[in-house]
This record gives structure tokens, sequence and C-alpha cells, in this order.
């Protein structure tokens, strides 16, 4: 049995333990260079491990509770690179915020949860899907109180907290009531599926577990809180890697085990999906702090996924890896924004954007091409993403998906545009900003990806729709 | 015998649960939450899994019960005047997840159960067969648990 | 294979990357650096007007990038008849709006960036064979608007009457913000719609985004008629059509010259377009059945627009009106399906595009010397701006389809196409219509220009000067032109008129 | 003693729990009440095992165990830091966040 | 013939052209009007180079040339084309004879001008007369429409000129909405035959119409919508409200435009097509009745006017009622030698009105007076003028009214007839009691320094008043430019149209021999006086079409635009706005509040699974 198949996974737990280490050998705690050289080790190795998932061999699995295929290596390249943005982002809140000595074991958590979502969209087995399902929420539960002398620190995490122990309660009631219509953890494994209301009721409990992770309305309501008192860069990797690594792992569900057990999951998630981007859009639009807007407007997006979820189609799954791609850029890049104003001392509000444009050109056109990204707007690779989902739930005759869909993101373009408002138009006066070189390197690559992206779709698109093909040729038996 | 003790034990494990959720004392909801854990531990036997009974009650039990009680020592019990917070829509939402699985629940055929699970050399085979990953995924979520309560909870001087 | 299309859509592209590089500071250059960006379209063209071969008819020009094979989607360009004249129309107003904002003095950079983004977006809407491709210029050549309204935008707050006085403040009506954002958000309104209808003829059409291929698909009625009216609705919004067309007034008040010159001028026009190439142009049958929908409405564009216009006293608004009043003429012709009416129809995009850019150059002229958009705080302006004051008559002249002018050419076009529709009494509001506006625009130029010029009001009026002459002049000679020498337009239209009478006919 | 009937009294559990999780105010109440549920689903959990003769349902039990009082673990955590606020060990308090 | 055809169009157009183009020509002025007159000039020797062969004993054979305007794939070409036959060009001789004699009168008229104001003047009078010209010329009904539409241009234009006087404002709208009000008939007329013939071209609708390949319901409405357009050029009751006020314009300008040429197209649009007229006898009935009306109408208001211009226009409007009903009862030759008379003697009038305003610096009859004495050539003209449209032997308004009567006659309406030669009474007894008044009369303004204007002014005078006399004599040859066979009236008719002028100048002779007296609105004519001097209160359906149109539609539909139509994109929006704020409830910071969803939703999926 090699290990091959993990050789990913192996390579972040051996990053984190080496962090571990460093961290644990340190001697002066308040040494800021030391630091950086902890934040650059995490870096570096993360760099490293994503040119080195280049070379791992495809397909392979470990037992049979775990596969690598092109499909979970795309989603775990999103969410190491995920990771990675969100060191830069930490390295420069951790510094500002007087709060260093706490770097060793937010990296450390941070790569825990990473490893936990790697895992998880490689699951094929109930329970490994389910604990790798706890390493990806339980790191994160502890990060969002990373800045636990904040007020308010507690509260959001406590909000996470009781949503993630009830989700992972009844995700794992799901699993056994799945169990007991089929005897067995290893969906691969069952012949002939029975038509029981018992796997019925746990495919919804299933679902219903994976909607914390989505953040899909009705399960989303922790999300703006505990987006608001995070650390901004906890929040880039907390609105990404979760999002990603659970539509992936509910797309190898419904093409493994939903779609041969004969279970409609598609018609309940286009409800899910239909209240997830009306609710997030809403609720968007009178937001004024920028963590709690791109919050909802997250869940707008994760609606908007939802849609070609629903779809449940081999295109759809290909155009949902690309949109991740587009949304990783987008979204966690304009956290990142608003990491580095927080960093730079101002608040994270639409108050605090006013005039960006003259306090910091980059951040202030960095975070004009996210929104645009987001908003859907032509070139920038959103717009794409955007239109592939929905052009699978289309190709899927999801019509009235697809309608208030693209209604939505017009109400949508309320919200992101009041936020280019307050930075272009609004010429109130505010101090400049600077931007620690890491973060803003961070942010200029999201930004090149989400801007420059779009006029190369086929750059994304091609790897994205390739990786399907080859995970359903591999998993259809 | 096994069916009487199965109601007798289904009893008391609700009952005891109850019990944890209407306790005014919260020490006593936490002795209430071990009692409750016990007769699981005893269902388990019945269940024919003495493995899964000893975990229950050395681990399960004895851990969280601790855990509980320093918590509770730490925070101060600070009970509220009231205990509950709009009872009704609660009982009722509790209500309809209930039906909802009971409904599930009822179409399925009742027989006695298969059982055979007392050996802990087969349980301890899996473990390190096929369940080989989500083990060692465990060892590092245990790890993490570790970890993040530690960070969260030492008291640190502000710097 | 040539390379004018992509040469077309590169010329604003790389001049909106170089302004990027440029400094702020460097206010001249960056209008240079525009200048050029809108000459190389402009000759553009002019070679696709000299070059086009009406005898071959047909898509012309073709070029292919594929992009996504496994969808059908790929970067395809090429022009008909139709486009043409409309790609020529786009370059003159192009030119000429930035000549109009030559004197521009508040953050220029970023204002002739927007410019040239939104205009990449029109020529690319004009040139592209792919629904996909369309869509996303479409989308493009929308949204720069916000920005330019929000900044250079103006505003003036409209009075609600009765209960609407407490919450006309709390909107904002009036406002540029509330303009900027209503137009932004309710185009794209309609491109929603647009997608929806995109992706219905992708799924039902062979999974593919090819014009030439999904214009060969035989589609079924239902789909067709489904497919119409989303289009209908999603460009319709753009092009004004009753009762979507609120956007306009309030929009086009509050932009700036260079803005409104573009988005009436052309934008409203890529709505009619659309309708044109991708509603009848693509699903001929719903065109025929549903052509009474299309040209009742625009019946009552033509009449309800005009008569709404009679009312303003703000010159930006009257000029708003009327455009939704002659993008009903436009419509009109369309519906007509027969030849004259479709070609004045495309005659009519274009006359009325370099009447409108020309109008809402003048009027904020007018506005930024005087201050002053209230019609009847002016009166006597002619004398102290000549200049504005012909151009100005010239326009309205034009708007009222006076001969000589491109208004008439395009008028009397569709009015023949109209009677011998198989609606003919549509020319009667349509002719009521015209009576209309000459009521207004002579009002208007009544209001403005003649009359005593007050002393208290004359400080400060100047005439045009310097580069707004230059802009004024080719768009003043264009509308002359364009009613004198209509073959110069007709030649290629003919080709794509014909051809998709064919496709309906057949 | 069959398996319905177990999956039902796991299912009332559950409900139990569950409505300790919405209704009780105190903070630890409300983990206990978390608690009950992981311990029904557990009981749900090995219910199937021995009805099926399903070894591995004892592992997934066990694993469910494990990760409970690392669930416990990490909110009684939170929980205490919350506390550190005077007096907000009721979670109505801790409601600032909101809109 | 062709060259000389265009060169009768270049001469203005390169005029305007040059003018309009070269800002620095037409800011200089005089230099401008020169450049103006030359191209008139031009224009007038082609015109009447290319009249002359037609005027022989031999005329040859009309000549037409065209070429494609609008080419349009299967749907026939539209054209741009000329027609030169006996009509056309002789009407050009008088279009441009008139134009070039009333711009040399403006140099001297308008010589207190600003220069570039002049320029400004002449520029309009080059499109004027190259629209009309071109009008003239015009050999189908499409560039008929065209041009007829740039000479109302070149008339707002002109009415307009002096545009910081309110009252030239309004009266230039007017005379544009008013006459456009007829111009939406005419282009509905134009489309009508064009989509029932397939041609616009004269010939062609001819040769069609009378082999009966046109529908005769179209026909009759085409030529309705065509009446329509004419009506409002030539002032027919009632679109006759703008022609009194379109005297706000300069003197010059009404002789040239407001009496001689541009109120006559429609009269000679008419006779152009009479060959169609005569197929549809309903719409010539009206033609005729509503001349009838309109000549009447005209003299009527005339009687009371105090004006000198007003009188002038009102009896304008009454002359065109004449030809009219001449044309609506098939006497197209009569109608026509009457528009060339009316053309010579009434440009004639208003020149010398022009002058008498000048002098007096007035337009009040009641302020002039003694004009006889002090100026003796304006006097001798008028007098000739007025003796003209007055139809006294042996001016040539005696013939041409001579051969108008006869022909209503001749068309078998005998009441039309009896109204018609009492309106030639009503006629002489306005406009003499205008000279009487004016010339004669011992108005506020007699004792004023009056005396005849410079010979820029009084050569144009002189040179009119030579046809204004003696152009009765051609009224055989008239006949033969439109090729109609000569008719020999019955002696009762000249005897009665003079008769009826006569007695008309005799009354005016008893009543103002004794120069100025104010008419009293007393007695039991009062009610019948005050209605002529509120013109029959016809202007007022018009202003109040006006105000309801502007004050209720107008207003009506910009409300529904903007609290209905619009109202409701802002409702949408405010709702949107309002339940995203109400929605906010549901996130209320209560967690165990949001925890419910979960058990909802949980629910809520269940109950999916359980129904799907």
């Amino acid at each position: 049995m090699a290990l091959g198949p993990a050789s990913l996974e192996i390579a972040t737990l051996a990053l984190a333990f080496l962090v571990l280490a460093w961290d644990l050998i340190e001697p002066a705690r308040e040494s800021a260079g030391r630091r950086g050289g902890l934040y650059a080790l995490a870096a570096a190795g993360l760099v490293l491990i994503l040119l080195g998932s280049e070379r791992v061999p495809l397909p392979g699995s470990l037992t049979d509770a775990f596969v690598l295929d092109p499909f979970a290596l795309l989603v775990k390249r999103i969410l190491l690179a995920t990771a990675l943005l969100a060191v830069a982002g930490l390295h420069a809140h951790t510094r500002a915020r007087g709060i260093a000595w706490r770097s060793g074991e937010a990296l450390v958590l941070l790569l825990f949860a990473t490893v936990g979502g790697m895992a998880l969209v490689s699951a094929r087995e109930l329970l490994t899907l389910f604990v790798a399902f706890e390493l990806l929420s339980l790191p994160l539960y502890v990060l969002t109180a990373l800045e636990k002398e904040r007020r308010t620190a507690a509260e959001g995490a406590i909000k996470m907290f009781l949503f993630g122990s009830v989700s992972s309660a009844v995700l794992l009631l799901g699993i056994a009531l799945l169990a007991a219509g089929t005897g067995t953890t290893f969906w691969m494994r069952v012949a002939a599926w029975p038509h029981d209301p018992i796997v019925r009721l746990g495919a919804a409990l299933v679902v219903t577990g994976f909607g914390f992770k989505l953040a899909a309305f009705p399960f989303s309501l922790w999300a703006p809180d505990t987006y608001q008192s995070a650390p901004a860069p906890v929040v880039a990797f907390l609105s990404v890697a979760p999002k990603a690594a659970a539509v992936a792992a509910l797309f190898r569900l419904v093409f493994e085990m939903f779609g041969p057990a004969g279970i409609p999951v598609g018609s309940w998630i286009a409800v899910l999906a239909g209240g997830t981007m009306l609710v997030g859009n809403l609720l968007a639009l009178r937001q004024r702090d920028l963590k709690r807007l791109l919050a909802y407007s997250g869940i707008a997006q994760i609606g908007y996924v939802l849609a070609a979820l629903a779809a449940g189609t081999r295109l759809a799954a290909g155009l949902s890896l690309f949109y991740f791609v587009a949304y990783l850029a987008a979204n966690a890049g304009a956290f990142l924004v608003v990491a580095a104003m927080e960093a730079a001392g101002e608040e994270p509000t639409l108050h605090g954007a006013r005039n960006l444009v003259r306090r910091s050109p980059v951040l202030a056109s960095s975070m004009l091409v996210f929104l645009l990204s987001l908003g859907g707007i032509p070139f920038a690779l959103g717009f794409w993403g955007k239109m592939y989902v929905f052009l699978a739930a289309a190709d899927a005759g999801l019509w009235w998906l697809v309608t208030i869909g693209a209604l939505l993101a017009v109400v949508a373009l309320f919200y992101y545009l009041t936020i280019a408002r307050w930075m272009f138009i609004v010429r109130d006066e505010g101090p400049a900003l600077t931007v620690p070189a890491p973060l803003a390197a961070a942010i200029i690559a999201c930004a090149i990806v989400a801007g420059a992206g779009g006029l190369i779709p086929q750059r994304f698109a091609e790897p994205a729709l390739r990786a399907v093909d080859a995970m359903t040729n591999s998993s259809s038996r | 015998m096994r069916d009487a003790a199965f109601w007798s034990l289904s009893v008391l494990l609700l009952g005891a649960a109850a019990a944890v959720v209407t306790a005014r004392s919260l020490i006593r909801a936490a002795f209430a939450l071990a009692g409750s854990l016990l007769a699981t531990a005893a269902l388990y036997l019945l269940l024919t899994s003495p493995l899964l009974a000893a975990v229950q009650v050395l681990l399960y039990t004895g851990g969280v019960l601790t855990l509980v009680v320093f918590a509770l020592v730490v925070a101060g019990a600070n009970e509220p005047a009231a205990r509950f917070r709009k009872p009704l829509p609660a009982g009722m939402l509790a209500l309809a997840v209930f039906a909802a699985l009971a409904s599930a629940i009822g179409t399925l055929p009742a027989g006695p159960g298969v059982g055979g699970l007392e050996s802990g050399r087969d349980v301890g085979l899996a473990l390190f067969g096929d369940y080989l990953v989500p083990f060692e995924l465990l060892s590092v979520l245990l790890l993490a648990a570790v970890f993040g309560a530690l960070l969260l909870a030492r008291r640190e001087r502000a710097s | 294979m040539t390379h004018i299309l992509s040469a077309t859509l590169l010329g604003p592209l790389l001049a909106a990357a170089a302004i990027l590089a440029l400094p702020a500071r460097a206010a001249r250059a960056i209008r240079w650096v525009s200048v050029a960006g809108a000459l190389v379209p402009l000759a553009g063209s002019l070679l696709l007007l000299a070059r086009y071969d009406p005898r071959a008819g047909g898509f012309q020009f073709l070029e292919t990038v594929p992009l996504i094979p496994e969808i059908g989607l790929a970067f395809r360009l090429g022009v008909d008849g139709i486009a043409v004249p409309l790609v020529f129309l786009t370059a003159i107003i192009h030119l000429t709006s930035l000549f109009v904002s030559w004197s521009l003095a508040e953050r220029e950079k970023e204002f002739f960036l927007f410019i040239a983004l939104l205009v990449t977006g029109v020529y690319g809407v004009f040139v592209s064979l792919d629904l996909f491709v369309f869509f996303l210029f479409y989308e493009l050549a929308v949204l720069p608007m916000y920005v330019l309204i929000g900044i250079w935008g103006s505003s003036m707050e409209i009075e609600g009457r009765g209960p609407f006085a407490a919450l006309f403040p709390k909107i904002g009506v009036g406002r540029k913000e509330y303009g900027a954002m209503k137009l932004t958000l309710y185009l794209l309104a309609g491109s929603a719609f647009i997608l929806v209808g995109i992706f219905l003829l992708w799924v039902e059409g062979g999974r593919t985004f090819d014009y030439a291929t999904l214009a060969a698909e035989r589609l079924g009625v239902g789909v067709q008629r489904s497919a119409f009216l989303l289009f209908y609705v999603g460009f319709g919004v753009l092009a004004g059509i009753w009762p979507f067309h609120t956007w306009s007034p309030d929009g086009h008040a509050a932009a700036p010259a260079a803005g409104s010159m573009m988005h009436a001028g052309v934008l409203m026009k890529l709505g009619a377009y659309g309708v044109l190439r991708l509603g009848f142009g693509l699903l001929p049958a719903a065109g025929a059945e549903l052509a009474w929908l299309v040209g009742g409405i625009a019946v009552v564009n033509i009449v309800y627009g005009a008569l709404a216009a009679g009312r303003q006293t703000d010159i930006k608004y009257l000029i708003a009106y009327s455009s939704v009043s002659h993008m009903g003429i436009v419509m009109l012709g369309m519906a007509a399906l027969n030849e004259p009416g479709l070609s004045g129809s495309v005659y009519q995009m274009v006359a009325h595009g370099v009447m409108t850019a020309l109008f809402f150059a003048l009027v904020n002229l007018v506005y930024g010397i005087s201050h002053v958009r209230d019609m009847t705080a002016m009166g006597g302006y002619a004398a102290r701006m000549p200049g504005i004051a012909t151009f100005f008559v010239l326009a309205g002249l034009s708007s009222l389809g006076l001969p000589g002018l491109a208004g008439f050419t395009a008028e009397l076009l569709v009015f023949l196409g109209a009677w011998t529709s198989s609606h003919a009494w549509w020319l009667i509001p349509a002719l009521i219509g015209a009576f209309v506006t000459a009521l207004y625009v002579l009002r208007a130029v009544r209001t403005i220009f003649l009359g005593p010029l007050e002393p208290a009001r004359s400080s400060g009026l100047r005439d045009a000067r310097g580069a707004e002459w230059v802009g004024f002049a080719i768009l003043g000679g264009a509308l002359v032109l364009l009613g004198v020498w209509p073959r110069l337009l007709l030649r290629p239209l003919n080709a794509g008129v014909g051809e998709l009478l064919m496709r309906l006919g057949g | 003693m069959t398996a319905p009937a177990l999956l039902l009294v796991a299912s009332a559990l559950f409900s139990i729990g569950l409505f300790g999780v919405l209704a009780r105010r105190h903070a630890i109440a409300v983990l206990l009440s978390i608690e009950l549920m992981f311990n029904a689903v557990n009981l749900a959990v090995v219910t199937v095992a021995w009805s099926r003769g399903w070894l591995a349902g004892v592992v997934l039990a066990l694993f469910g165990i494990a990760i409970t009082v690392a669930e416990i673990a990490v909110g009684l955590a939170l929980v205490l830091l919350a506390s550190r606020m005077p007096g907000r060990v009721l979670l109505d308090e801790l409601s600032e966040l909101d809109g | 013939m062709l060259p000389l055809a265009l060169t009768v169009l270049a001469g203005p157009l390169g005029a305007l052209a040059l003018i309009g183009l070269v800002p620095p020509l037409r800011r200089s002025g005089r230099p401008a009007a020169f450049v103006a007159i030359a191209g008139t000039a031009v224009a007038l020797m082609a015109a009447a180079a290319l009249a002359a062969p037609f005027v022989t004993a031999a005329p040859p054979a009309p000549a037409a040339f065209e070429l494609v305007w609008m080419p349009l794939g299967t749907v026939p070409a539209i054209p741009f084309g000329l027609l030169v036959d006996g009509l056309s060009a002789s009407m050009a001789v008088l279009v441009a004879l008139v134009a070039l004699l009333v711009q040399v009168y403006s140099l001297a008229y308008m010589a207190g001008e600003p220069p570039s104001s002049l320029g400004r003047y002449f520029a309009y009078h080059a499109l004027f007369a190259f629209a009309m010209l071109g009008l003239v010329l015009a050999h189908n009904l499409l560039q008929t429409y065209v041009c007829w539409e740039l000479v109302g241009l070149g008339s707002y234009l002109l009415i307009g000129f002096w545009f910081d006087r309110p009252a030239a404002g309004r009266a230039a709208l007017k005379a544009f909405w008013t006459t456009r009000l007829g111009d939406v008939g005419f282009a509905l007329g134009i489309v009508v035959l064009w989509s029932a013939a397939g041609t616009f071209t004269f010939a062609e609708l001819f040769a069609k119409a009378s082999s009966g390949a046109i529908a005769g319901g179209a026909l009759t409405l085409g030529m309705l919508g065509i009446y329509a357009g004419a009506m409002g050029k030539s002032a027919q009751a009632p679109l006759h409200v703008w022609l009194p006020d379109a005297m706000e314009g300069p003197t010059p300008v009404s002789a040239l435009i407001h009496a001689a040429t541009m109120v006559a197209a429609g009269v000679y649009l008419m006779i152009r097509v009479a060959p169609l007229l005569a197929l549809t006898p309903a719409v010539a009935e009206a033609v005729f009745a509503i001349g009838v009306a309109t000549a009447l109408l005209g003299a009527s208001m005339a009687l009371v006017e105090r004006d000198l211009k007003r009188i002038l226009a009102h009896s304008t409007v009454s002359q065109l009622g004449f030809m009219m009903a001449a044309v609506g009862s098939g006497g197209a030759a009569a109608a026509y030698f009457h528009l060339l008379t009316h053309g010579f003697f009434k440009a004639l009038l208003f020149l010398a009105a022009g002058s008498l305003i000048h002098a007096f610096h007035t337009n009040d009859i009641f302020s002039m007076g003694r004009a006889v004495r002090a100026m003796p050539v304006t006097s001798a003209c008028f007098a000739a003028g007025a003796l003209a449209l007055a139809g006294i032997l042996p001016a040539s308004g005696f013939f041409s009214k001579d051969e108008v009567l006869a022909a209503v006659l001749a068309g078998g309406h005998p009441v039309g007839f009896a109204i018609l030669v009492g309106t030639a009474a009503l006629t002489a007894f306005y406009i003499g009691r205008a000279l009487l008044i004016a010339l004669v009369g011992a108005g506020s303004g007699a004792s004023r320094e009056a005396h005849d204007p410079p010979p820029a002014m009084t050569a144009p005078m002189l040179v009119l008043a030579v046809p204004a006399l003696a152009f009765g004599i051609a009224g055989p040859t008239v006949s033969r430019l439109v090729a109609a066979p000569e008719e020999h009236a019955p002696v009762v008719v000249p005897i009665l149209g003079t008769l009826a002028a006569l007695g008309g100048a005799a009354a005016a002779w008893v009543a103002f021999r004794r120069g100025a007296l104010e008419i009293r609105a007393r007695g039991p004519l009062a009610p019948l006086i005050r209605a002529l001097e509120r013109r029959w209160y016809l202007d007022a359906p018009f202003e109040w079409g006006y105000r309801v149109l502007h004050a209720g539609v107008f207003r009506g539909i910009a409300w529904l635009d903007r609290y209905v139509v619009d109202g409701a994109v802002n409702a949408l929006a405010w709702g949107t706005w309002g339940a995203a704020g109400r929605l906010r409830a549901i996130q209320n910071g209560r967690v165990q509040d949001a925890l419910y969803a979960v058990a909802a939703g949980l629910v809520l999926l269940a109950w999916l699974a359980w129904g799907a």
C-alpha cells in the first residue's frame, strides 16, 4: 500500500509539524523577524507542495476510502492556494495586532484544516468523509477566535461552533441511516442500492450537514456573524476552502452515491440554491461592514454554485471547479484587501473604504477587480465562472434557477457597485494606507488571476473540464 | 428479559436526558448527562458491544464530566433566573425533527438484530485496515483539538 | 483573412491599456492616446464601408479563435451589411465624444479609460458572431456608464408630488447616484433575460454559441417564441422600449456629455441591434409571429415618448425622452418586416445616434456653460452662443424629420415600411409622433435660444470653442451627409436586409 | 428490542438534545445538550451495527465518541473565553453581531 | 436643358454653401449679400433661358431627368429628379425674379442690421431660393415634399429672424407648427400613393391613375393627404392662422415668402397634381369649397385690420382662396394665371408697404398718412398693386381674376361664383381703405418727415410694377404653359367682376375719402366687427388645443411616466430595499434563533426527501 495518493496530505502534515517544531524551539517569542521566518517556512512549504502536486501519480487510491483523481487534485490545489493566501494575510494581521506569538499555533491549525479539506475531497467512504469534515471544522472554530482579545471573538466562534456541532451530529446521523440502509460506509462497494425512505432521509441529513460548510441558506446564518468577528485572513480561508471542499465532496457523492442510488438530491439542492441566492443577495444589500457584506455575497455566490450542483452533470462539475478558481481569486482577494485595511488600522467598513483610490491605489484597483469578478462583469474571471454555472444549470433544464439567479446577480451589483462607489467616487479624506509587501503580493496575484485570467478563460476551463472527465471515467463502474 | 432491560434503560436514558435539558442547576444537569451516558453504555452492552460500553464509561463519561465540572468551576455556574428561552417554538421544532426521523424509521422492518460486535480484535483490525485513513485523520483531529483548546483557554499577558 | 475587425476592437482596448500606463498628470497625452484609439476603428469602419461586398453579402471579414470547444464557444468576428453602418456610427460618435470632452478637467485618466472600455464593448457587440462573446461585450459596454455618471455626472433632485414627497428624497430621484445605479441595474436586469435566452438557444440549438450554426438550426416555434420574448425584453430595455424605458431619462440626464453621447447615441442601438440580430435574425418564425407586439409597443414608444418630452423643462430629460420616442421608430421599422422598414430601422439607428449624440453634446455644453438645466430659466442664448444654437437647430430639425438631414431618410423608409406592412395603421401614430416632435423640439429651441437675453442670465455665457467645434462639425456634417447621400449606408444595408428578409420569408 | 425501537429511542434522544440546544440559555447547558445529540447519534450507529452485524459500526461509534470529546473540549474553551467578559455565559447575551 | 435646370438650383445652393461654410464671409455682411444676390441672379437667368422655349408657339416636350437617391434592394429605388415643362420653368422664373428683387430691396431695407446678422439673413434667403426652386422643378412627389419642408424651414428661420423679439419667435413657431400639421397629411398622402402605385414620379402616377391601376380609395386618401399639405402651406382655412402672424418677419421676407412664392406652393402643387384631382371629384369639391370659404374669410378679416402688413396678409389668404377655388373647379390654368399675377402685385404691395413702414416706423395705417406727396414713387407703386389686387381694368389682376371666376362658373358652382364676386367687391373695398387711409389720410404719423426710399428699394418696386399692371396680356401664353385649352368666358363674368370691384372701391371712397376714420364698434354691426377684429375667433381653437395638449396630455403623460411607469420601478427598488431590511430580522444575532433555521432546514429537506 503505497502512500502516493495521500502524499499531498502527508506533505502538508509534515509541513505543519515542521512549523510546530520551529515554533516550539524558537526562543524569543516577541521577535518579529523570527516570526517572518515562520511564515516564510509555511509559505515556501505550501508553494513547494503546490509545485509538487504536478508530479503526483494519477489516479490512485488508498484502501477503498481515499481516492486521488484529477478532480480531487484540482480542488486540493485550490485549497492549498487558499491556505497560501491566508498565510500571507495572517503574517500582516498578527503583526499589526500584536499577537505574533500565536503565529505558530495559527499556522498549524490552518494547515490542519487544509489537510481536512484535502481529505474531504478524496474521501470515498463515509467515515473518512466525516472525520475529514470535522478536521476542516474544528481548527477553524479556534482560528476564528484567534484574536481572542477582541470583544466579539468568542461570540463569532461560538456561533460557528454551535452550527458546526449540530451539523456534525446531523451528518453523523445521516451516515448512520445510510449505513442502516446499505450496511456499509464504502459507497463504492454497494452493488444494489435499496430504495428505502431511510436511505433518502440519510441523504437529506448528509446534505443538511454539508449545508453548514457551504453556508447555504438556511444553514448559513452563522456565517456573517463569524466572518465579521474573525480575523480577515482567516475569513479569506474560511469563505473559500470549506465551500470548495464541500461542493467537491457533494459532487462526488452525487456522482458516486446519490446518482447510482437514484436519490434526487439535485432537486433538493435546487431549492436550497434558490433560497441561498435570494437571501444572500437581499441581506447583502444593506450591509455597511465589509466582512459582513462579503459574507452575504459569499452566501449568494454559493447559491450560484448550488445551481450547478443541482444540475449534477459532468459539465456542471467541471464548470463549478472553474467557478471556484474564480471565486478563490476574487473572494479571498477581497478579504485580503479587508485584511490589509485592518492591518493598516482602518475600520473594515464602507466608510473605511472611502476614497481608497487615493489612499492606496493598489488596494482600490485590486478590490475593483475582485468586485467585478464577484459581480460577474466581463472580462473578469468571475464573469465566465458565473456564466458557466448558469449554463450548467440551464443545460440541466433548471430554467427557473437560471432566471432568478441572473436577476439576483443584478441585485448583487448594487452592493458591489456601492463598495466601488465608496472607493472611487466618494472623495472624503482619509489617511494613506500602507500594505506589507507579502500581503500586497498576495493581493496582486489574486487580482491578476481574477482580472487578466478572464482574458484567457480557456486556460482555466480546459483543465477543469478535463479533470471532471477523468473522475467520472475512473468512477464509472 | 432483554426487552425489559431495554425498555427500562430507554426510560432511564430519556428521563436523564430530559433532566439534562430541564435541570435548573447546571451541576445537576451535568450529572444527569452522566446518567444518560451511563444508560447508553448499558444499552451498548445489550447491543453486544462491551468494548464500546467500556469506552463510553471510562473515556466519555469520565472525560466529559470532568471537563464540564472544571468549566463550571472556572466560568462560574452563574445560573440565570430563567432556564429557557422560547421553549415552545424550540419544542415544536424538536418534535418536527423527531417526526421526520420517526417517519422514516417506521418503515424499517422490525426484526431482532444480528449482533456479534463483541470482538475487540476485529475492531482493531478494521481500524488498521479499511479505516486506516480516517484513523490517521482522527489523530490529527484530536491533536488539533488539544492545540486549539489550549490556545483559547490559556491566559496571556497582554503585550 | 483580414484583421480589420480585430484591429477595430484592439484600437480602443490598447488605448485603454496605454492610458492605464500613463501617469494621471499627463492629461494631454491621455487625450491624444484616446483620439488615436478612436481613429483606428474609424479607419476600420471606413474600410468596412468601402470594402464590404454587397454582391457577395453575408458575413465578411471573418475571424475565429477557438476558446472552449467543449461548450461550443469561440471568439468569432464578422460583419454583415447591417453591422457595417453601425460600426461606422460607433466610430463617429466615439471620436466626437472625445473632442466634446476635451476641456474636461477632472480625473481625466479614469474618464478616458472608461470611455475606451465602454466603446470596446460596443464595437465588440457589433462585430461578434458568437452569442456568448456578444453577451460578454454587451455587458462590458453597459457597465462603465456607472462610473461615468457617478464621477462626472450632474444631479438635479426631483421633487415628488403628494405621497412621493417623502419618498423621492430617500431614493434620491434625480441625483446622479440614483441615475447611475438605476441605469446600470435596469440594463443588467435586461441582460439577465438575454442570458437566459442565449442559454435557451444553446441548449436547444446543439450546444453551441456560434451564430451561423444556430442560424442554420431549425428551432421549434415554441422555443423560438420563448427566446424571442426573452431577447425582446432583454435588449428592449436597452433599446428603451416602453414601459422599460424609464432608466433613460434619469440616467441620461445625470450623465456627462460623452457618457450620454455614447449611451443614447450608440448603446441604445445595441439593444435594437440585439433584437434585430438575435431576435428576428435567429428566430424568424417567432419574429414574424410576434411582430405585432414589437410594432405595437414601438408605436406606443413613438407617441408616448414624444408626449412625455413635451412636458419636460429639464433639457436633458427632454432629449432623453425624445430618444425614447425615436427608438420607437427604430423598432417600428423592424416590426414592419419589409425592405423599407428594416432598412429604415437600421438607418434610424445611425441617424438617431448621430442626432442624439449631437443633442447631448450641445445640451451638456450649454449646461456646463450656464450651469442651468431648466429651460424655463434660459432664453435668448442665441445671442451669446450662435454656433451652439445653429447646431442645436440642426439636430432638432433632424429629429423632427426635416428632409435633407439623416432623420428624414430613416423616417421616410420606416413610414413606407409601416404602411406596406400588415399593420398599416402603425403609420398614423408614427406621424402624430413626428408632429409632436416638431412641437417640443422647436419649443425648446425657442425657450432656450430665442427671445430677449436677460442681463442677469448673460454673464459667463460663451459659444463653443476649440475641439468642441470639431466634434460638432463632424456630427453636424454627418447629419447632412447621411441626409443627402443615403447610398453610403444603403449599399451595404440592402445586402444585409435582403438576407434577413430571405430568412424571415423562408 | 428491535432496531426500529432503538432508533426511535435514539431519535427521541436526539430531539431532546436539539430542544436543549434551542431552548437553554446557559452556554454550558447547550453544550450538554449537544452531548446528548452526539450520544443519540452514537446510539443509532451502534444500533445499526447491531442490527446488521456490521462490525465497522463499532469503529464509527468509537470515532464518534472521540470526536465528541474533541468538540466538547473546544466548545468549553470557547465558552470560557466568552465568560472572561463578565457574565457572558448566556448565549442571548452574545448578540453584538447581527443584521 | 438639364444643365440649365441644374444651374437654376446650383446658383442659390452655391451661395448657401459659400455663406454657410465660410464663417468670415457670413460675418462680413454685405459681401455675403452680394454672393446671395449673384446666386439668385444666375438662377433667374437660367430659369429665363429654360422658360423661353415654352412660351413660343411650338413648345418643346417636357424633359425629365432622374437619378437614384435611395437604392432599395427589391423595391424600386427612390429617385431624385428634375422635371422641366412649361409650368415649372415659368414658375421658376417668377420665383427667381421675385427673389432677386426682394434680395436687392433687402440690401437697403436691412442696411441697419449688424454684418453677421445680415450674412445670416442672406444665407436664409439663399436656402429659401434653393428650396423653392427645387420644389418647382421637382419631378416627383417625394422631392416636392423634401423641398416643401425646406421651404418651410426657410420661412421659419426668416420669420424668426429677429429672434430676440418674443413675438417673432412665437410667430415662427406658429407658422412651422401649423404648416407641419398639414404636412402630416402630405406625408401620409405620399406614402399611401407610393404603396398603391409603387412610385413617386408624377408622370408615372398620372399614367397609373388614369389607367385605373391605383385603387380609388387609396387615390382619394392620397389626394386628401396632399391637399392637407397644400392647406397648410397655402393658408387654407382653418390652417390660415399662421399667415397673419408670420408678418413678424422682415417685410421683404413677407413679400417673397408669404405673398409671392411659398404660400403659392400649395396652389402650385395642386396644379401639378391636377390630373389626379380630376380623378377624385370628392377631393376637388373640398378644395373648391374650402377655397371659396378661405377667400371670403380672408377678405372679411382684412376689412377691419389696422396693421398694413396684416391687411396684405389677410388679402393673401383671400387670394389663395380664389386660386384654390379655381383649381377645385378644374381651372388649373386660371389658378396658375392668378398665381403669377398675384405673385407680382402682392410682392409689389408688400415692398411698397415695407417702404411705408420704413418711412413711418410703424405698421399701423392710422399712424401713416399723406404719403402721396412725401413718397410719390412708393405711393404710385402701392396704387398700381392695389389696382391689380382690386381687379380693375387694365391691371393684371383684372384678367386673372376674370379667368378664375370664369373657371368657377364653368365648373358648375354658381353659388361659389356669387360668393367670389362678392369677395371681389370686399377686396376692392379693403385695399381701397388701406390706400386711402395710409396714403391719403391724415393719420397721426402724417406730420412726420417721410420720404421715398433709396434706389435699391424703389428699383425693385418699379420693376415689379410693370408685370403687376401689364401681365394681364399674358393670359393665353399662360394657358399654353400649362397645356390647357383656351376657354372663353361668358361676357357676363368680366362685367360682373368689374362692377363688383368698382362698387367696392366706390364704397371705400365714400367711407374713407376724407382720410383717417376710426372704425367704431358700435351699432348693429358691432358684434360682427368685433368678430372680424378677433379674426372670427379662429385662432382660439389652436391655442386652446395647444394648451390642452401641453397642460393636459403632455402633463398627464409625464405624470404617468414619473409616478406610474417609473413609479413601478421605484416601487420595486424600494420594495427590495425594504424586504432586505425586514429580512435582516432573521439575523438577529441570537444564535439559538438562528439554529431554528438548521432544524427547519432539516425538516424541509426531510420533507423533500420523503416527497420525492
